[in-house]
């Protein structure tokens, strides 16, 4: 599905990635993790072609996209919710859903408000006017909207109450099975994504420390000062 | 020589007014246009006092300064009272309206200017006042210099940065950018003031709303935000134009053909160096 | 004496949506007060109020028996309200000792007239500010990176770099609104120490945060809210365990993560 | 003494005067809302717009149409010559915002010399006569100019309606105008939009110029002093409200031609100006037409960079 | 016998919103500066004219004229709108170089200082005529004025105003409208309810066909007059029938009346294809060059030196000058020119000459 070789990124002078390579399979679902600053977030970004300045290979389905630009490769089915609630400030929660399904010819709002109902009481609110933990649902929301192949969630569940992590998470694992959604999370409370992914990367300043099972990667001792 | 020494005057007063400016517009970022309503202020004091009473020019010339520095809280403190985004549109209105009305009243001269401003400097006058901009502009570019080096520059980029976080910490902002307002104001009347002497005749058509964007265009172009950008830009945009009629252009169609290479040639600076020709300094 | 913010009947709505309804709530000196609830309960906002971002409809604010509420905002943070902001607010264009030294109670660089005419004072007054800060940094390990841009470091010493900034002022009550979202590792610590000594020191501290063992390592007592009104209240420990909290917070299997 | 008559004919002739006017705002306020520019180039596109036309007219002597057609294609390669080249190069940089102010105001200077060797400096217009059919209906004049202006305001102003409100095409303008950063990862094309932005203003200003040039005679200078008009409407109509502004200017042009009715002639202008600056003062809220209020400053979103 | 060249200076707009008056200008300058040296120059020396642009603001104009004196080094120079003229006075007085006003109209210009004079007679000359003419010979009582609010169209008003006024007419409006602005519906039904039986409008030629034209379809139907700026067959061509009756005002003989004008009006459409913008403003441009001339051969004659002092001289001694498309000119001890006023009615489409009043 997404095949990622020799990938460096930088900001301005700064190398941020040094040579990932990895290759992410169909339907799977893969966490990210590594301490503030290790090039999460930057390794999403990088994926969907919203980073200037990057080298190396991206191949989604066999298709190159290192050099597209963002909006192309979200019309080819990559999703993302970037990391601190990112959503159209001074558009109401309806048209931010409208605005994101359009592209994709997403699904019914429905969806989204079931699995979010807060949302559907504030439909008609500006989102920038929304608690940060609702705008948070709502940027969540809008990336289910595109209707991906491929959903890239960067720290979703910050500033969510514990019943509503589970709940994403849960969703999450639920897109998966039911559309086979391939999907990669970065999080920071690794015990409560365990349970939710197949598969684990690790990074330690933008290098690869861990690739593997999930289920095999808290016997991984050296890596437990990361956590 | 005689030429460049005059030409230098106006570098002078326009280094005071764009070092004014950029305090207020690039290290205050309080977006106003109504820069040439104060330097007006000050020119117009200058007139009046001098045509009607004989008081010492320097007095007048403070004067002038201090006319500006008031005339600035009467659109300072309305408009960033509501909020600092409608000075924007406030000073629009400052500007066009005070033109109007100087335009309309008698004893300034209405629309076809004031004149008979006496001449102060009898011997050596060009050079005099040569000089005498020239100290004032450098003592204008030293003074922000060393406001925005220390403390005060912190506080105001920070009230730039985010006005909100600035007064939760107990900072305010109001009085700071009323402040700042007042000071790139009052500078700006004194530049008017020395201008109303050097030239002794003044219209309101001198003090137009696009002379901002002159004024602005030598910020932008020299570098805002930076001590002495707007020094590097007074000195191009004045230059330049004069340097350009030194080219023997075809006259039929020498009006059009210079202002288009000067164009040009700010377009190219914008190019080459889109943050200015000295950029700012990080904090 | 020590010090006590106190809120009596405070009231907001927001158009419709009432997002304060009656609240009551004490914290005193020494004392770190949890403040949980789920999203969109009112929490950031009971904290606007109390900062005075944005006015209340009815309802007082004491600050050691002093009403605040109706002062702007800079003069209640004059008088020694604190905060940190949900999403930070730095100064991204200065450095991280300028970020800090704007918060100095004493800022010497905010008139002009007393940079005009007590040059001599302003000086000391910066180096004062400046020693400060240093030593909040020193405290937090993040000497080294005074003079680094805030946008250049990572999200979590961005994180402490806000509470710092909060510390200057050395004011009464500390606001920390989500001070542990996104952050872990030794940034997570280091947050947790310094804020109980700030406790210690004889602030009211009074923390918003999703982040339940945090609450559970850090608060002495702590109150759940949703849709504005505060339905529990006790020790920590007994409240995390309330079954209001368990339906409305965890969801209804009750555990804990 | 005020005669009803008058009252009415004045506020017919300002209506079709503010036509145009309509048009120059709403293109402005759109361009500041979309692309987030403060578009002083408009006036050079306003004279680019103008001079093919007339150079169609006069000089290969086509008809009203073929003209305007000529007119619309030269603005629209000069506006998108102008976000290519100019702005998006700005904007990869990262140029502060008074950078694109000044960019834009010099390009339209540098246009106005370039249209004063072309074509001269003396006041040319569209039509070869200044006056037009005029009918009286209960008593105030109503020329066929004035009718076909409104008409041609009303249907533009419409359509922009339409493709704002309706259109995909126009959410993927108020999502750019929010957010451009963000958009990109809804699959929106953002330099598509701007420059359908662009296209769009090109139509507004295009119309506009025609409007204009057939009821009055320009020199190349003539758009710079309007524009400063568009500009005030534009801020006064809410910041980028794009039928604020047009609604602004409706307002300003009526109280421009009522005043003298009140107010000593020469003394207009400054009443005009006073009263923008006390309308703001006092109230602030009223004269933005926002939908809705604000956000609350409560929750920022981090500064996306790119 | 040198052949140095003999050089003046010219500042004028040649670009900005007056380049439209200020390039046919200086365009007509230029020619007669080639004339005059295609037939053997002053004195066997070429004469040779710097240019420069002031864009008719008084800033730039103070750069120029800076330039010419200090860097050109002319004892002489042309140069014209008010504000221009006003701003360079006290460098002319100062640097002791002649600054001869050439177009500019506004009356204060007599009285600007020993180096400035005019060529030019100034507004009173001929918006008086023109009050007289309305007042005296066509017998009108009720004037209205409307005027752009700008310094020419303040003064010119007044001057029309008071002139009316002192021979026993009654102004019954006078209305100020706004230079940016395209609709004069407001202050025209205030003329019109006024009743006026003359209307007299000190505009700009932008703006003016404008003003008439909303005028004739608002059924205002009275006589109206204006100054030299309606003397334009461009203002014929967008009023056309519209244009019928209206008086406007020139200083300077037209072709019919002079046989040089009318060459120089031929000059005109054969090398431009049109007529000059402001013909009678080209016509003084033209002669400017041969009233320089004039002062330097006076001055080589006698063997004096050629500065700014003796051509200030020169100028009073030698006081007449037979000038070749403006006729004769006297230099007057008050600064001021008086010249005859050529009094035009629109008939027919064309403009007729009615009479000229001296
Ligand atoms: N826009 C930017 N400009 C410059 N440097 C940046 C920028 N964004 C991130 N960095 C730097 O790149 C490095 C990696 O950042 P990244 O945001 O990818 O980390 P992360 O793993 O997502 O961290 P976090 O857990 O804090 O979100 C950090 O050192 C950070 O300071
Ligand atoms: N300006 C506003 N206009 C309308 N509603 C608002 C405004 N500001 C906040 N709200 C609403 O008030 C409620 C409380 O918001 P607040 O930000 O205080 O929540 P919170 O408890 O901090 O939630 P979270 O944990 O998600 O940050 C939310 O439902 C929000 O939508
Ligand atoms: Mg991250
Ligand atoms: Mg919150």
């Amino acid at each position: 599905m997404l095949q990622v070789e020799n990938l460096n990124a930088y900001y301005g002078k700064l190398h941020v990635l040094h040579d990932l390579s990895f290759t992410i399979g169909e339907g799977e679902r893969v966490a990210v993790f590594g301490h503030n600053g290790a090039g999460k977030t930057t390794l999403l970004r990088a994926c969907v072609g919203d980073l200037a300045s990057v080298s190396g290979a991206i191949r989604y389905r066999g298709t190159p996209i290192v050099t597209n630009e963002a909006h192309v490769n979200v019309g080819l089915g990559l999703g993302l919710v970037q990391q601190g609630a990112n959503v159209f400030r001074e558009l109401s929660v309806r048209e931010n859903l409208l605005i994101a399904g359009l592209r994709n010819q997403g699904r019914a709002q429905e969806e989204v408000f079931g699995l979010f109902p807060l949302l559907k009481e504030r439909r008609e609110q500006i989102a920038g006017s929304l608690s940060g933990g609702q705008q948070q649902m709502l940027a969540i929301g809008m990336a289910l909207m595109t209707q991906p192949s491929i959903l890239l969630l960067d720290e979703p569940t910050t500033g969510l109450a514990p019943v509503i992590v589970r709940d994403v998470l849960h969703s999450v694992s639920e897109i998966n099975r039911n559309r086979g959604t391939t999907i990669v999370v970065v999080e920071q409370n690794v015990q409560a994504t365990l349970e939710h992914v197949d598969r684990a990367i690790v990074l330690k300043s933008g290098r690869i420390v861990y690739d593997g099972p999930s289920s095999t990667l808290l016997e991984q001792e050296s890596l437990w000062e990361l956590f | 020589m005689e030429y460049l020494v005059a030409l230098s005057v106006l570098v002078g007063l326009y280094v005071i007014l764009s070092s004014s400016f950029n305090l207020i517009i690039g290290y205050g970022g309080l977006i106003s246009i109504a820069h040439p309503i104060f330097f007006a202020l000050g020119a117009y004091t200058v007139g009046v006092l001098s045509t009607t009473t004989g008081v010492h020019p320097v007095l007048a010339v403070i004067a002038g300064g201090g006319v500006a520095l008031v005339g600035s809280f009467m659109l300072s403190i309305p408009s960033l009272r509501i909020s600092g985004d409608y000075l924007l549109i406030t000073s629009i209105g400052f500007q066009l309206g005070l033109i109007e009305i100087i335009k309309n009243l008698g004893f300034l001269g209405g629309a076809s200017g004031l004149g008979g401003i006496p001449n102060v400097i009898e011997n050596h006058r060009t050079g005099t006042f040569a000089a005498v901009t020239a100290i004032a502009a450098l003592v204008v570019v030293l003074l922000i210099r060393a406001l925005v080096r220390g403390p005060y520059g912190r506080a105001i980029q920070a009230m730039r940065d985010d006005e909100l976080a600035f007064a939760a910490l107990g900072r305010h902002a109001m009085t700071m950018k009323i402040a700042i307002f007042a000071l790139g104001s009052g500078v700006a009347g004194i530049a008017g003031g020395i201008y109303a002497y050097y030239y002794q005749y003044i219209t309101p058509d001198q003090f137009m709303i696009l002379q901002s964007g002159m004024i602005l265009t030598m910020v932008v172009v020299g570098g805002m935000g930076s001590v002495w950008g707007p020094v590097v830009g007074a000195v191009l945009m004045l230059l330049l134009p004069e340097a350009i009629t030194f080219l023997n252009l075809p006259s039929s169609v020498m009006g059009p053909l210079q202002g288009i290479i000067f164009t040009l040639l700010v377009i190219l600076f914008l190019f080459l160096r889109p943050q200015g020709l000295i950029a700012a300094k990080p904090r | 004496m020590t010090n006590k913010l106190t809120l009596k009947g405070v009231n907001k709505r927001f158009g419709g949506v009432v997002v304060a309804d009656g609240i009551d709530l004490e914290v005193r000196g020494g004392e770190i007060l949890g403040l949980i609830g789920p999203n969109g309960a009112g929490k950031t906002t009971l904290f606007n109020l109390i900062s005075g971002v944005v006015p209340m409809d009815s309802g007082t604010v004491e600050l050691n028996e002093r009403r605040i509420d109706g002062l702007p905002l800079y003069k209640r943070a004059r008088l020694g309200v604190a905060r940190t902001w949900q999403h930070m607010r730095l100064f991204g264009s200065m450095s991280v000792l300028d970020n800090l030294m704007i918060g100095a109670s004493d800022y010497p660089g905010e008139s002009l007239m007393r940079l005009i005419f007590q040059g001599l004072t302003v000086r000391q007054a910066e180096r004062a500010a400046r020693e400060q800060a240093m030593d909040i940094l020193g405290r937090m390990g993040l000497q080294n990176l005074a003079q680094a841009n805030v946008n250049d470091i990572t999200f979590g010493q961005q994180k402490l770099v806000g509470l710092a900034r909060g510390l200057m002022s050395n004011g009464a009550c500390l606001l920390l609104d989500e001070p542990m979202a996104g952050v872990e590792g030794r940034a997570y610590e280091t947050m947790r120490d310094i804020v109980r000594q700030e406790a210690q020191a004889g602030r009211a501290v009074c923390v918003v945060e999703h982040n339940v063992s945090f609450i559970r390592d850090l608060c002495n007592s702590a109150v759940f809210m949703a849709q504005g009104r505060i339905l529990e209240r006790g020790d920590v420990k007994t409240l995390l365990e309330s079954k209001v909290l368990a339906e409305l917070y965890f969801g209804k299997q009750g555990t804990q993560t | 003494m005020i005669d009803p008559q008058i009252v009415l004919q004045i506020l017919w002739t300002g209506l079709a005067t503010s036509t145009y006017a309509v048009l120059f705002a709403a293109a402005f306020a759109l361009v500041l809302k979309v692309v987030k520019v403060w578009n002083f180039a408009q006036a050079g596109m306003m004279g680019i717009a103008f001079y093919a036309m007339y150079f169609a007219v006069h000089k290969l002597g086509l008809p009203g149409y073929a003209s305007i057609a000529i007119g619309l294609a030269c603005t629209i390669a000069a506006a998108m010559a102008l976000e290519i080249y100019g702005l998006q190069t700005f904007r990869r940089r990262n140029s502060p915002s008074l950078t694109f102010f000044i960019f834009t105001m010099i390009v339209s200077e540098f246009v106005q010399y370039v249209l004063s060797m072309i074509f001269g400096t003396e006041p040319v217009s569209l039509a070869t006569s200044l006056i037009s059919p005029a009918h009286i209906v209960g008593g105030i004049m109503i020329t066929e100019r004035d009718l076909i202006a409104i008409a041609a305001t009303l249907v533009l102003m419409a359509g922009l309606y339409v493709l704002l409100m309706r259109t995909n095409q126009g959410k993927y303008m108020l999502a750019a105008a929010d957010n451009p950063q963000l958009s990109r990862l809804y699959g929106i094309n953002i330099k598509r939009v701007y420059a359908l932005t662009f296209v769009v203003a090109s139509i507004l200003i295009c119309g506009g110029m025609y409007l204009f040039g057939t009821r009055a005679a320009l020199v190349p200078t003539t758009p710079m002093e309007m524009m400063i008009f568009s500009v005030i409407a534009a801020l006064l109509g809410g910041m980028g409200n794009v039928f604020g502004a047009a609604i602004a200017a409706i307002v300003l042009t009526l109280l421009r031609s009522f005043s003298i009715l009140v107010i000593p002639s020469a003394w207009q202008s400054v009443v005009l100006y006073a009263l923008l600056f006390i309308t703001i003062l006092f109230f602030p809220k009223g004269v933005s037409f926002k939908r809705r209020p604000r956000p609350a400053p409560a929750t920022p979103t981090q500064p996306a960079k790119a | 016998q040198s052949k140095e060249p003999l050089r003046f200076g010219l500042a004028m707009p040649l670009t900005g919103s007056q380049a439209l008056f200020g390039a046919d200008q200086a365009k007509a300058a230029q020619w007669a500066v080639q004339d005059i040296n295609a037939k053997g120059g002053v004195e066997g020396r070429p004469l040779e004219m710097i240019l420069l642009d002031t864009q008719a603001d008084p800033r730039l104009g103070i750069n120029a004229v800076n330039r010419l004196i200090n860097v050109e080094k002319v004892p002489v120079y042309g140069t014209a709108w008010s504000s221009v003229v006003k701003a360079v006075a006290p460098v002319s007085n100062r640097s002791k170089v002649l600054e001869l006003s050439v177009g500019a109209n506004s009356p204060e210009i007599a009285k600007l200082g020993d180096y400035v004079y005019t060529t030019y007679p100034l507004a009173d000359v001929d918006i008086r005529a023109q009050a007289k003419y309305a007042r005296e010979t066509l017998k009108k009582e009720r004037a209205a004025v409307l005027y752009i609010h700008n310094d020419s169209g303040v003064e010119g008003a007044e001057i029309y105003r008071d002139t009316f006024k002192e021979l026993g007419g009654k102004v019954v409006a006078y209305e100020a409208y706004d230079a940016q602005s395209t609709d004069f519906t407001g202050a025209l039904l205030k003329v019109r309810s006024a009743n006026a039986d003359i209307v007299h409008i000190q505009g700009l030629v932008s703006d003016l066909p404008q003003v008439i034209a909303q005028m004739r379809q608002l059924g205002l139907k009275q006589q109206v007059s204006t100054y030299s700026a309606g003397y334009n067959p461009k203002v014929l061509e967008q009023l056309g029938a519209a244009a019928e009756g209206m008086i406007v005002s020139a200083l300077a003989p037209s072709a019919e009346q002079n046989e040089q004008v009318a060459k120089f009006v031929e000059r005109w459409k054969a090398t431009e294809g049109r007529i000059p913008n402001g013909l009678p403003y080209t016509q003084y441009l033209y002669d400017l060059p041969y009233l320089v001339a004039d002062l330097y051969r006076h001055l080589l004659k006698t063997g004096q030196p050629l500065t700014g002092e003796n051509m200030r001289k020169a100028l009073v001694e030698i006081r007449k000058f037979d000038l070749p498309t403006t006729g004769l000119l006297e230099v007057g001890a008050d600064h001021r020119v008086q010249k005859p006023v050529y009094l035009y009615e629109v008939k027919n489409g064309a403009f007729t000459p009615i009479a000229t009043v001296k």
